[in-house]
């Protein structure tokens, strides 16, 4: 019996920022995850009075606190927010400050307390990692220099000591526009303590890199931390990763093609074989959760079922850990 | 919580056969294809359901895409589920051909029957569901004779179902001819216990201004089946006797039906489940939510808070 | 001047059996229509309590009486019924019939009867032309010989003697699935008088069905009194139409690909091009109704408005029919 | 009735940018892509309006994605209509930088408001709306001093626009801090009618209690425009100051906001016209629906069913 856990990723139901406010739909969406198999939920970073889920202080002024928060949780019978993706690109309303970079020295302070303070509200939810996205963009920064990888593994690992501090693990999530995709994680893994930063293994963004999962397993399986599973219905063969603002050009939007990238595991054209990366997660003794996601989808309930279909059926029998109570 | 093992558990859960999914032209349902068909089922799967009802006229799909019933339980069961418990059988009421407080038309009703179950009997189903009248205002005024007519004429199909080995058993809509209090007791008072039996709808009952439990308490010996649903509405007016339709287009609302686990429902469930435990009721509850996808509802959705509350409220009184 | 009009055809608002039943509903599909621009609405015939608009009797049922039915369309601002389409295939709960053929010589008087009937009621509503299904679908019957042929056209001539009574013109509505699709529409004209018997000219249908629009316009011209503009996203160039039941499983379901077949004029990926017929439709000195549909859309509000774009921009002006009142 | 030209007409209508509609991935709006801007500039256009409203925040994609405002409004034009009428300047107010009713972020704001401005010169615009004071709990207690800071801000706001040729107008969210009677009379007592203008949003006044047709009656010479739209709910209790939100989150209602036309809405729109009628205005009347998608709502229907009103209940009135 493995150490793995399932959750979902509560990403995909919110597809535009002024959906998914109400506390009626986040209960809905979390009973349907946990009627669905998975144990825990896993949050996305945001900012503002639209983004009740987006960070403690809103957390707090939703449910009178993180705690309160977990009490959501329980009554919805999920049992903990399995971990929380986090941005530094991203602004903060709450804390009036605007995109920090792990690339400037001068925001690495900033990076570290929010990194902390995020750890522990995570570590209250019983969580367990802090997804970070360790570089902007490729064609967004210059191409990362040697001295560039110094400066965000330096980053990384101090917000790494941080979130250890209060139990949590930070790994760096990289995805398939990302400034690292091409040589750079092996180079950036190899510059920071294996005891403070790991890595997360997202198989929807690697495959829609060109990157086969199997082989990021095989080559770094001792450094993932944490795993998502979602699926990819195309592949970036075109480099379109290299344009600037990519992140709404390429990703939102789809690129030149205007493809939707992302899918649940197991859906049609879907292009990763779950089987086989759990199969190999195994097999590299893989502990820890397995949260699975479809990033956004037009129909978020079914696309949890589904994806819980593949999970119960199929993926769990793999791994041997116990289906929690009442599901078979 | 101590495990119940699959031996133990006294009540299974069954889905009932509605559904809409969003297909390239608009809504379609599960029969569309067999992908479609597929999606469905593992989503019915992956809620915990441990089987499916079905509508009689799905028979003609269930026969030209798959085979035939038995062909296509092997795709329910190869989907995980055990098999199909009940069948409803959604008769074309006419005054003129098939109205069963009109015994002119019994001999009609009855060879319906007959071919019917001779459809299914290639797999073995518990119950097959009627509506065991005609549209309220195709009775009215309903009378004692009526009500009488009807009772005798359900008795005869019981005779029928039960040689196929499958029970009659009458589902009262808020719209039909038998839905009142008094009515639905004289009716049974003539209907042979052998032959028909109640199949007690949680939510027609409440919309009709019954208290479900109590109904379930007085017949619990009859009753063969259950569709836990929910309402937000009480009828009111002449709701029940709307021309020409009171299931879609009566003035109250527009959406009569929710799942089980909505906020702001009528059905009293945890009453209901208690009844269900303290008469010692063994078998299938059959959860539904027609029409969930009116007013921007979701099937899946619906579909995964009925049974996220029939495991984390309904199994904690009894499974 | 020319004397087109333009309808749009409602059927595309009514996906399952149980949608589009309130009065609510019709109301805003109307009004919709209305200010999109177009004058008319296309019925389909449907039968029982949730088709109140399928039928005289249902009109009557559901707005007191089919003059009731006309008033609600102009409180919605929409002039009139163009046209009614009628499958004498489709059962009668109302009538307690089943389906009826123009195969079967015993039919016909049943089929001559509901023709008046419904182009009665047409004519209360404004309207000018009955649609019907000439024959079934080409996996449904033996093949047509010239005995079937005509008797199919006596059939439809008794029904366009009937409907011309009521001042109601009767237009055969070739479908891609029809047993007439491949040779037999020349033929079958032949053998109907000119001045009872007309062509409904479906841009969708002709174009799934491997046949160019512009080709049955330079024919058969002269006994065109109906067009509807649908695109078609697809043709039926397997032959997929010779299967049995293929109104379900080709048309509904999409065939072996599962295609979407048919969309409003001017969707993305059609096939047909709407400039080109309009001034066909023009030159061969085309008077009445024309009306664009969809058939299915998913999203009906936004292919009406679409399909209404493309007339008011640049067919309405090809044709130099003045405009509705108040549309520019 | 007899045709109006263009040129006689005294109204002209405006819709203003919330839309969604159905991507690949769920709902996009509109700038989602050239595609879905195309579609939308074509609904608009097939329903009569004759022109759109924006967000200053759509100011990046117009740059990003089309080549900035000027570009953007030839798009607009190419699909027949006329150009960009109003924008709202959507802030983060914030007690902390940016709140009208605390002098010491007035310099905040005013920078603000310069290099909006400037974005925005290369095309013309009639007004740029805003809330004129925070969310009402981070203002409470609403004092006359507040008030009067409010309107000293907005003066000079306003003068900033001016040298644009721009008016400033403000637009009054039931949930905002100056939304009450007479706390609104008290903010135009302080402002300067040369600089602040009042934007009537019919359904924002109406869920806060006021009657929009008295209010715009009382200040028709300072109104610079109109959002017309429809709620079927008045706040209750603390709806206009829920903490964290009231716009979405009030436990009132889901949704706030509807097309006008919609049954059962509380605005009075015919005496509105008639007003409009009655107190001479000429110019741009912007038609508003905001999360009209919610619920099961449709952005095209609601466009539709809105533009269908103006043209056939208020053209009657006024046009």
């Amino acid at each position: 019996m493995s150490g793995i856990r399932w959750a979902y990723a509560i990403n995909q139901w919110k597809p535009q920022f002024d959906d998914f406010v109400r506390r009626e739909q986040h209960e809905r969406a979390l009973k349907t995850m946990s009627i669905a198999g998975f144990e825990g939920v896993e949050l996305t970073y945001g900012t503002g009075r639209w983004e009740p889920l987006g960070n403690p202080r809103q957390l707090a002024a939703n449910f009178g606190s993180v705690a309160g928060f977990r009490e959501f949780l329980h009554s919805c019978a999920v049992d903990a927010v399995s971990s929380w993706y986090w941005d530094p690109a991203e602004r903060s309303m709450e804390e009036l400050t605007g995109p920090l970079s792990p690339l400037t020295e001068a925001d690495v302070p900033a990076i570290v307390a929010r990194a902390s303070r995020l750890a522990e509200a995570l570590a209250a939810l019983g969580g367990s990692v802090l997804l970070v996205r360790p570089v902007p963009g490729a064609g967004d920064v210059e191409p990362l220099d040697d001295d560039a990888l110094d400066r965000v593994a330096a980053c990384w690992e101090a917000a790494g000591r941080a979130t250890a501090e209060h139990g949590i693990r930070l790994a760096l999530h990289v995805d398939f526009l990302s400034a690292l995709r091409r040589d750079h994680v092996p180079s950036l893994l190899d510059r920071t303590d294996p005891a403070l930063v790991g890595l997360a293994l997202d198989t929807g963004e690697l495959t829609a890199g060109g990157i086969d999962p199997l082989a990021v397993i095989e080559r770094m399986g001792d450094r993932i931390w944490h795993v998502q599973f979602k699926d990819a219905l195309a592949v970036d063969d075109a480099e379109e990763y290299l344009q600037p603002h990519a992140h709404w050009t390429v990703r939102v939007r789809g690129g030149a093609r205007e493809v939707r990238w992302f899918a649940e595991p197991g859906a049609e054209g879907g292009l990763v074989d779950f089987p086989a990366v759990t199969r190999a997660l195994v097999d590299a003794g893989y502990s820890g959760w397995i949260v699975v996601e479809s990033d956004q989808s037009p129909h978020p309930a079914a696309s949890a079922l589904l994806a819980g279909y593949l999970v119960q059926r199929e993926l769990r029998p793999l791994v041997g850990s116990a289906a929690p109570e009442g599901v078979s | 919580m101590s495990a119940v093992t699959e031996d133990e558990r006294a009540i299974k859960w069954s889905y009932m056969d509605h559904w809409r999914s969003n297909g390239p032209t608009g809504p379609v349902d599960q029969w569309h294809s067999h992908k479609t068909m597929s999606a469905f089922l593992k989503q019915i799967k992956a809620t915990g359901f441990d089987a499916i009802d079905t509508f009689d006229f799905r028979i003609w799909q269930m026969y030209g895409d798959y085979g035939g019933p038995a062909k296509y339980q092997e795709m329910v069961r190869d989907h995980g589920l055990e098999r199909i418990v009940n069948t409803f059988h959604a008769a074309d009421y006419d005054v003129r051909n098939y109205a069963p407080h009109l015994p002119e038309t019994h001999a009609n009703i009855l060879e319906d029957f007959r071919v019917t179950m001779g459809r299914w009997s290639e797999i073995e189903l518990d119950n097959i569901i009627v509506m065991p009248a005609t549209l309220f205002y195709d009775m009215e005024p309903i009378t004692e004779d009526k009500l009488k007519y009807s009772a005798e004429c359900w008795n005869k199909v019981g005779e029928i179902t039960a040689g196929f080995g499958v029970k009659l058993t009458c589902h009262h809509e808020f719209f039909c001819g038998i839905q009142s209090e008094p009515d639905i007791e004289t009716f049974y008072s003539y209907t042979d216990p052998r032959y028909v039996s109640l199949f007690v709808d949680t939510a027609q009952h409440c919309i009709a201004g019954l208290d479900p439990v109590a109904l379930y308490d007085r017949h619990a010996h009859r009753v063969s089946g259950f569709h836990f649903k929910d309402t937000r509405n009480v009828a009111t007016g002449d709701d029940h006797r709307h021309r020409p339709d009171s299931e879609i287009m009566a003035p109250t609302t527009g959406k009569w039906f929710y799942e089980m686990g909505t906020p702001h429902g009528l059905v009293d469930f945890e009453a209901m489940m208690t009844a269900v435990r303290d008469n010692g009721y063994r078998g299938w509850i059959s959860v539904e939510h027609d029409k969930a996808n009116k007013e921007g509802g979701d099937y899946s959705e619906s579909t995964a808070i009925s049974r996220w509350y029939a495991k984390n409220v309904l199994e904690e009184i009894y499974r």
